[in-house]
């Protein structure tokens, strides 16, 4: 089966001073999948999603997307060419209201119905952002703010959308849910990186991993079977 | 019997648990307000001496809050905190971790240009310079501290001072050995990794010689081994170090495995309280936090 | 072949008893008062470029920058003596930095020459630091006869500027001298740079003054004129030397018409052959109407190359020894007598202070013109 | 693991000799330099003093005061104050003189003394306001209270003789005198800083909540900072008013600017290091005096350039903006050139190899 | 005068003064609002503006409008260049570092207009000549106001609108906001950050320049210091109504002319402290309302 790369990683480099934080991996992304980075803190797992959005530089080594050399270019322009992040935290602008962070999403559209359509589908994938359309986004509850970090990015109708943790200090209640999402997503056609430190949510709903380990890949493999890993077992699922 | 004579025995029995369970920290029905947010609503609880402790809830729900307004980070709107008898709701979050409160922080909070000695010796330099915390102890009629007097002179001039640091060294390298980080005992917290770095900040927090240490998320960011050392570590540091330990914590590997009873918080309300296994079949706790994946675990 | 020898020789000769004569000229040419100290500078270089030699001695002259800074007015001046070994000092302007600047030149008994400094305690006490102006007493006491004599006021408001130690100064001496005369006074108090006068105008129109005096600087002096008049002043304007400027008139427009202020000179008042030869240069090298800062630094000039030029005849060789050179000079300095300068005839007293008489100037037609000459003998002191 | 380290024996023993060659050095300076060099050598003295004392409150408390120049004012004024008779001071005060500040009097020690002690009596009470503020709120307020005390200075004739200033103070600072202060105010400073409560500052400056959770009084020791700093600013300004003879509560003098060059000689040098802000306040006397020859008439490979006043000025300026560019932890950065450190400098390359 | 007229008087000095500052306060807090700087340099900026129209008008005798859009224009490509030049690389720096980079930059610009045009002030007036409208003179009820006090309280009212337009109901505006919470995230949204920095820099400086412009025509004097004190006080005034807030530099900007002027219209012998009651309200505002009148508190984070 030969699948389209969208976006391809390699031999990536990156230092944060004398840190060498990504030690030369090698990723690719097909088109359509759910690809799932799955490591500890401090692995370099939202490193290599800050380099490929633009907001780190690499050393050596390349970032390539849609067939294009990306590699530094900055996040701005990175974004335009069709790559959102929904970054680690959620990082929505508390002080924007939800109408207005979801256009800070679509800032570089001109396509006023295309816009339209897009927000009509996010509010049937989130109601409850709807009812809240009118309130800061700093007055959203934990949950509600990962659901609108996701659709800020969706906004921007990317062709790969990149998640950072987005499990991340949510109450188990809610992990589920937006797995759910993330799921349904990518049913709908885009294409995903993600980025997880709960590696059993995660290999779930991929379709390929890659474990990373002090800014090295020490595993890849298609999801079902790294759940069946021993090693990856006994580090990442807690399983003994 | 009569419904008179039950009540005095349930009294009773209460009384001679107080006298065994003795709490060393009571939240006195607190409220926290900000603006119109109300962060903590009316919570009212306890910890118990030489307890583990684990205090869980959707994001949101306050629980840090209660942490900073217990630390004296925050004044609460309403309410008291009692801790070993002094009513330390007016205090300065100095003087509070002087009386014998410690804390880590969510996201953490080292000194990341001081070496990982330095980070625990900061954490000592309160005992020797601080006559006001004694101040508080002798008007409530517990022992002071002996503060030295003159700690300033002292350290300019070095007079009476040496023997003293050494003394505090000595003491902060028997901690972190004990924490198992002598091996980075000079370099900077910054140069820690992760894990290293939220062991420093629990060392950190035990060189105030706390009664009582609060984690905020200890197993944050960490994988499920790390998170399994973790439990060892801080049953380890309940025992060795004799505190009591009240702990904030998402990953409910950790909660459950290492707390013996658990407060879950929900919109600043205390929504249940119990044993881990309690809480694992609370219809409102798996209602509104755990979901239905912990229903039988 | 012995001829030439003794001909080379000769040249040698000659050219070794023309040394270059090194002058330090220390100004404030950057910082918060750097308009005086390149207004002044103007006057320096014209008469320089007048008489660029001294007894057949090049004079260089070495500009030193203090950035209207104390600490810098007495470093430049210590570098002067010490690292370019000067003969002598030109400057400071401000008394301020005159004073920081004089103690270092008294203690390494250099002669010091200021264009421009007007408190007396510059000069106090000290043997090598001179002046070629008039001090604040004298000017203020001039001033006041003027109002009270030739105006007829009786009453005055004063503006001072209290960061100006110069103003605050004036306004003491002018005071003393207006009341003793007879008249009322109050005072006022803005700040240099200030920008909004209509308070302290709207104050002093309370008052009803006959006269406004102004004791601070032209650019602020031209904004209190502008702004009195346009909340409907009528009465008399005066200010002191600090007024002249052409920025005044420019600055100040149809307001300052008809103001008055004590200064150093006017071409028609002390018609010196020098005054009109200055200003017929300066004109002509800057291409505006000359200023008293300038002419004062010429003057300083002139009267350091007198000086100079009697030491060098008397000894020719004093060239080579400079502390006896120095020495001399700061004598000699001190014995000018009705030396005939651009603002005037001027005689250094042996306190090292100008006597010369007060010009009173006013703005007519947009121009400065003469009113009135002041000498020190009508001044109640 | 160890770390690499001389005994401290060695330390002492090398310092003590540190100090003695410098004190040789002053003496043949003293002796030998002109006297433009000599005011070089005092005024890099004096900026020193300065130097250390704001970097103790910015750099290791992490206090980001801009109020110095408030404290060397109060400094200078109180000892020159001291240090001129009654007949002076009643020659000098144009306005009148207050009687109490009229008779008093003190020799140059106890005036400098008085002088840091006023200063710092100033500090503890602007501290109360100040430090409850952070961040860029607490550099203006604490630029906004040095102004105050200077427009105070301006206008209070009976005190302080207003604009007009003081003038013929005695002039005292000798190089010894300077010096000797340096060497205190080095030594008080340094011993505060490598003791616990240095170490308690520090971590002010890291993290003052976190600070306040290990159980330090972050308020009472930023105000001990406060003070101490100011205690030396006021020496500091009582030996640059014994220096320069006269003073003056011009903006220029003793106004922001001087807080701004006290500034970026510590930025210079490395906030947060000592020995940086020595290194900071002699390359920042030095530079500006040396560089007066680009404000003389020079030739540049054959064209005469006019000498531009300015320049000096334009250039520092330029110069400092492409530090803070590239090369932003200064000279030392928060290192302090120890023995210990050149010792690992010289000695100690292998210890990367050592560590696994 | 009589009372009511002394205070009518006063009232329009105040009104003027204030919205000299408050114009200037506004390009301090829109820099200061999306970079958390004090741009020290601001009060430069606006001398610098100044001299481009001095210069405009005296070298090409350009008409008094073309010399103040020449300036307008011109301070607005030296904000952005300054931005480029000093603030671009320390945007991940301590924010310390940027404010001294600032005070750096105001030095730069002092020094060079000293050397450059030279510190001998130069007369404004000879562009705006006396007989311009703008010079005439109102009588009101007694009080004697210049027409340019209407232009200045006027065009304060103006730019307030249009930027409160711009920062809440454009796109740009909406950036602005965005890069005032979180930088790498709204770069993220593909925004390019660095150019609406540098459009707020040169919108701040436009601002400044038009505000140096009227202010040169009230004092007509131009020199390389001239933008030191306004610049202080408008910051000020931007730290009093509350920083970042364009409504609270309008509003600190009139309370500080206020105050200016009335306390040394009804305390004459205090007006050798005028400079000093600005730095008083500030520390006033600071101890009990830290984030000034109108702003925003914000809750650090523990």
């Amino acid at each position: 089966m030969s699948e389209e790369i969208v976006l391809q990683l390699e031999n990536l480099h990156v230092y944060y001073g004398a840190i060498h934080a990504i030690k030369g991996i090698n990723v690719k992304v097909p088109r359509g999948k759910i690809i799932t980075l799955i490591g500890a803190n401090g692995a370099g797992k939202t490193t290599t999603l800050s380099t490929i959005a633009g907001l780190v530089k690499a050393k050596t080594g390349k970032v390539v997307f849609e067939g294009r050399d990306i590699t530094n270019k900055p996040a701005h322009i990175v974004n335009r060419m069709g790559i959102a992040l929904v970054p680690e935290g959620r990082r929505i602008f508390p002080g924007l209201t939800v109408y207005e962070n979801l256009m800070m999403g679509a800032y570089n559209r001109k396509d006023k119905d295309g816009i339209e359509r897009d927000l009509e589908w996010i509010f049937q994938l989130f109601p409850r952002l709807k009812e809240r359309i009118k309130q800061l986004g700093g007055t959203l509850s934990g949950g509600e703010q990962q659901m609108l970090a996701i659709s800020r990015a969706l906004m921007s109708r990317p062709k790969l959308l990149m998640m950072d943790e987005p499990s991340l200090g949510l109450a188990p209640i809610l992990v589920d849910e937006v797995f759910e999402v993330i799921k349904k997503i990518n049913e709908e056609g885009t294409t995903i990186l993600l980025v997880e430190q709960n590696a059993l949510g995660a290999l779930k709903i991929s379709h390929y991993g890659y474990v990373l380990e002090t800014g090295s890949i020490v595993l890849e493999g298609p999801s079902n079977e790294l759940l069946e890993n021993d090693m990856v077992r006994k580090a990442y699922l807690g399983v003994a | 019997m009569s419904e008179d004579r039950v009540k005095q025995l349930e009294e009773k029995v209460a009384e001679l648990e107080v006298e065994v369970n003795k709490p060393i920290l009571i939240l006195d029905h607190v409220t926290m307000q900000f603006g119109g947010l109300i962060a903590v609503n009316d919570f009212h609880n306890k910890v118990i001496k030489g307890e583990l402790l684990g205090l869980i809830g959707p994001n949101g729900a306050g629980k840090t809050t209660v942490f900073n307004v217990i630390t004296g980070i925050y004044y609460p709107t309403k309410g008291r905190i009692i801790f070993d008898d002094i009513d330390i709701t007016p205090f300065r979050p100095y003087q509070i971790t002087h009386l014998g409160i410690a804390r880590t922080f969510q996201n953490i909070r080292l000194f990341y240009d001081l070496t990982v000695l330095d980070n625990v010796l900061v954490a000592q330099h309160h005992e020797l310079s601080n006559p006001d915390a004694d101040r508080i102890l002798i008007r409530n009629g517990k022992p002071p501290k002996n503060t030295k007097r003159f700690w300033f002179w002292r350290a300019v001039t070095k007079l009476g001072y040496i023997s003293k640091e050494r003394e505090m060294v000595e003491r902060a390298k028997d901690l972190i050995e004990r924490v198992g980080l002598s091996h980075v005992m000079y370099e900077k917290a910054s140069a820690l990794p992760y894990g290293e770095q939220r062991k420093l900040e629990i060392a950190r927090a035990l060189a105030t010689k706390p009664k009582l240490l609060l984690l905020d998320e200890p197993a944050a960011g960490m994988n499920p081994k790390e998170s399994e050392d973790l439990m060892e570590f801080i049953r380890k540091v309940r025992d060795d170090f004799n505190v009591t330990i009240l702990l904030i914590e998402h990953d409910m590997k950790v909660v459950m495995g290492v707390c013996e009873r658990i407060i879950v918080m929900d919109y600043g309300k205390i929504i249940a309280e119990g044993t881990p296994e309690e809480i694992q079949n609370n219809p409102r706790v798996i209602e509104a936090y755990l979901g239905k994946e912990w229903e039988n675990v | 072949m012995k001829k030439t020898l003794v001909l080379l020789g000769i040249a040698f000769a000659i050219m070794a008893m023309a040394a270059t004569i090194k002058v330090g000229v220390v100004l404030p040419m950057t910082g918060g008062i750097s308009a005086f100290g390149q207004l002044t500078w103007e006057g320096i270089e014209l008469a320089h470029e007048m008489m660029p030699t001294v007894a057949g001695n090049e004079v260089k002259l070495i500009l030193l920058d203090n950035r209207s800074e104390k600490t810098e007015a007495a470093n430049a001046v210590a570098r002067a003596i010490d690292k370019e070994k000067v003969v002598a000092i030109l400057g400071e302007v401000a008394s301020s930095h005159s004073l920081a600047g004089g103690a270092v030149a008294e203690e390494k008994h250099t002669p010091m020459l200021s264009p421009s400094s007007t408190n007396p305690l510059v000069t106090q006490g000290k043997k090598y630091v001179s002046r070629v102006c008039f001090i604040d007493p004298f000017q203020g006491g001039a001033a006041a006869v003027f109002a009270a004599k030739k105006l007829n006021a009786k009453t005055a408001v004063i503006f001072t500027d209290i960061q100006q130690d110069y103003s605050v100064g004036l306004t003491n001496f002018f005071m003393k001298a207006f009341k003793k005369l007879g008249g009322r006074a109050m005072q006022v108090f803005y700040n240099t740079g200030d920008q909004d006068f209509t308070a302290q105008i709207s104050t002093a129109l309370a008052f009803n003054p006959d006269v406004i005096f102004i004791t601070g600087y032209y650019p602020e002096a031209a904004l209190i004129s502008r702004q009195a008049r346009q909340l409907g002043y009528k009465g008399y304007i005066m200010g002191g030397d600090g007024l002249e400027a052409p920025e005044l008139i420019s600055i100040g427009g149809k307001a300052v018409e008809g103001l008055y202020f004590t200064t150093h000179f006017h071409a028609k008042a002390a018609a010196t052959p020098m005054t009109k030869k200055f200003v017929a240069m300066y004109e002509k090298k800057f291409k505006k109407e000359p200023s008293a800062l300038g002419a004062l630094g010429f003057d300083a000039y002139l009267i350091l190359m007198n000086a100079m030029e009697k030491v060098l005849k008397a000894n020719p060789d004093i060239v080579n020894n400079l502390q006896a050179f120095r020495d001399a000079l700061a004598k000699e300095i001190r014995n000018t007598k009705d030396f005939e300068g651009a603002t005037g005839k001027i005689t250094i007293d042996k306190n090292g202070n100008a006597i010369k008489s007060v010009v009173v100037d006013v703005v007519k037609n947009g121009k400065f013109d003469f009113a009135a000459i002041i000498n020190p003998d009508e001044i109640p002191m | 693991m160890v770390e690499k380290r001389l005994s401290t024996k060695t330390q002492v023993i090398l310092t003590l000799i540190f100090i003695l060659v410098m004190a040789l050095l002053l003496w043949w300076a003293d002796k030998g330099f002109d006297s433009y060099k000599q005011r070089v050598l005092r005024l890099i003295g004096i900026y020193a003093i300065m130097a250390v004392s704001l970097n103790l409150i910015n750099g290791i408390t992490g206090i980001f005061s801009l109020g110095h120049a408030g404290f060397i004012l109060v400094g200078a004024y109180t000892a020159a104050i001291l240090t001129l008779t009654p007949a002076e001071k009643e020659m000098s005060y144009l306005f009148g003189i207050q009687p109490w500040i009229k008779n008093l009097h003190a020799d140059f020690f106890t005036a400098t003394l008085a002088g840091g002690a006023v200063a710092a009596f100033s500090a503890f009470l602007i501290g109360w306001p100040v430090l409850r503020l952070s961040g860029d709120y607490l550099a203006i307020a604490s630029l906004g209270f040095a102004e105050i005390v200077r427009i105070w200075a301006n206008n209070a004739l009976t005190v302080t003789n207003g604009p007009l200033g003081l003038k013929a103070i005695p002039e005292y600072s000798t190089t010894w005198w300077i010096y000797g202060w340096l060497l205190f105010t080095v030594v008080f400073i340094a011993s505060l800083v490598y003791s616990s409560y240095g170490r308690a500052l520090k971590a002010i400056r890291e993290d003052r909540i976190a600070a306040e959770a290990m159980g330090i009084n972050v308020f009472k020791h930023q105000l001990m900072s406060f003070v101490v700093g100011a205690f030396f600013a006021g020496v500091s300004g009582s030996l640059y008013a014994h220096w320069l003879t006269t003073i003056d509560p011009r903006i220029t003098t003793m106004g922001p600017m001087l807080t701004f060059y006290i500034l970026i000689m510590i930025v210079l040098g490395g906030l947060g290091s000592i020995t940086g802000s020595l290194i900071g306040a002699a390359v920042f006397a030095i530079l500006f005096e040396w560089l007066r020859d680009l404000e003389q008439p020079f030739s540049f490979f054959g064209i005469q350039v006019p000498g531009i006043p300015g320049m000096r000025i334009l250039v520092i300026s330029a110069l400092f903006i492409a530090v803070m560019i590239f090369w932003q932890r200064g000279i030392m950065g928060r290192e302090e050139l120890t023995w210990n450190n050149l010792y690992k400098w010289f000695f100690g390359r292998k210890k990367e190899g050592e560590r696994s | 005068m009589n009372q009511g007229v002394f205070f009518l008087q006063n009232l329009f000095n105040a009104l003027m003064l204030g919205g000299l500052y408050a114009l200037i306060a506004v390009g301090y807090t829109m820099v200061y609002g999306i970079l958390r700087l004090i741009n020290f340099a601001h009060g430069d900026i606006m001398m610098m503006g100044v001299y481009f129209a001095f210069y405009t008008a005296v070298i090409f005798s350009a008409p008094p409008l073309v010399a103040a859009i020449v300036a307008v224009a011109g301070a607005a490509g030296l904000g952005f260049l300054i931005d480029r030049i000093a603030y671009k690389p320390l945007r991940n720096a301590p924010r310390i570092s940027a404010l001294i980079t600032a005070i750096g930059m105001s030095f730069f610009l002092e020094s060079f207009a000293v050397v450059a045009f030279g510190a001998v002030p130069k007369p404004f007036i000879q562009i705006f000549k006396d007989k311009t409208i703008l010079n005439k003179v109102v009588m009101l009820g007694g009080a004697r106001i210049p027409l340019l006090t209407f232009l200045v309280i006027l065009l304060t009212l103006v730019i307030f609108a249009v930027l409160f337009l711009i920062v809440y109901k454009t796109k740009i505006g909406m950036a602005m906001r965005a890069i005032s919470m979180d930088i790498p995230t709204t770069a993220l949204m593909g925004i390019n950050v660095d150019g609406v920095i540098g459009f707020t820099f040169a919108l701040g400086s436009a601002l400044a320049a038009a505000s140096g412009i009227m202010w040169a025509m009230r004092y007509p004097n131009v020199y390389p210091y001239m933008g030191f004190m306004p610049g202080m006080k408008a910051f000020i005034a931007a730290v009093v109504g509350g920083i970042g807030s364009i409504p609270g530099a309008v509003v600190g900007g009139l309370l500080l002319g206020f105050i200016e002027i009335f306390m040394v219209s009804y305390f004459p012998t205090m007006s050798g402290y005028r400079d000093a009651f600005a730095f008083i309200i500030l520390i006033l505002i600071l101890m009990f309302k830290p984030s000034g009148i109108l702003g925003k508190k914000s809750v650090e984070k523990v």
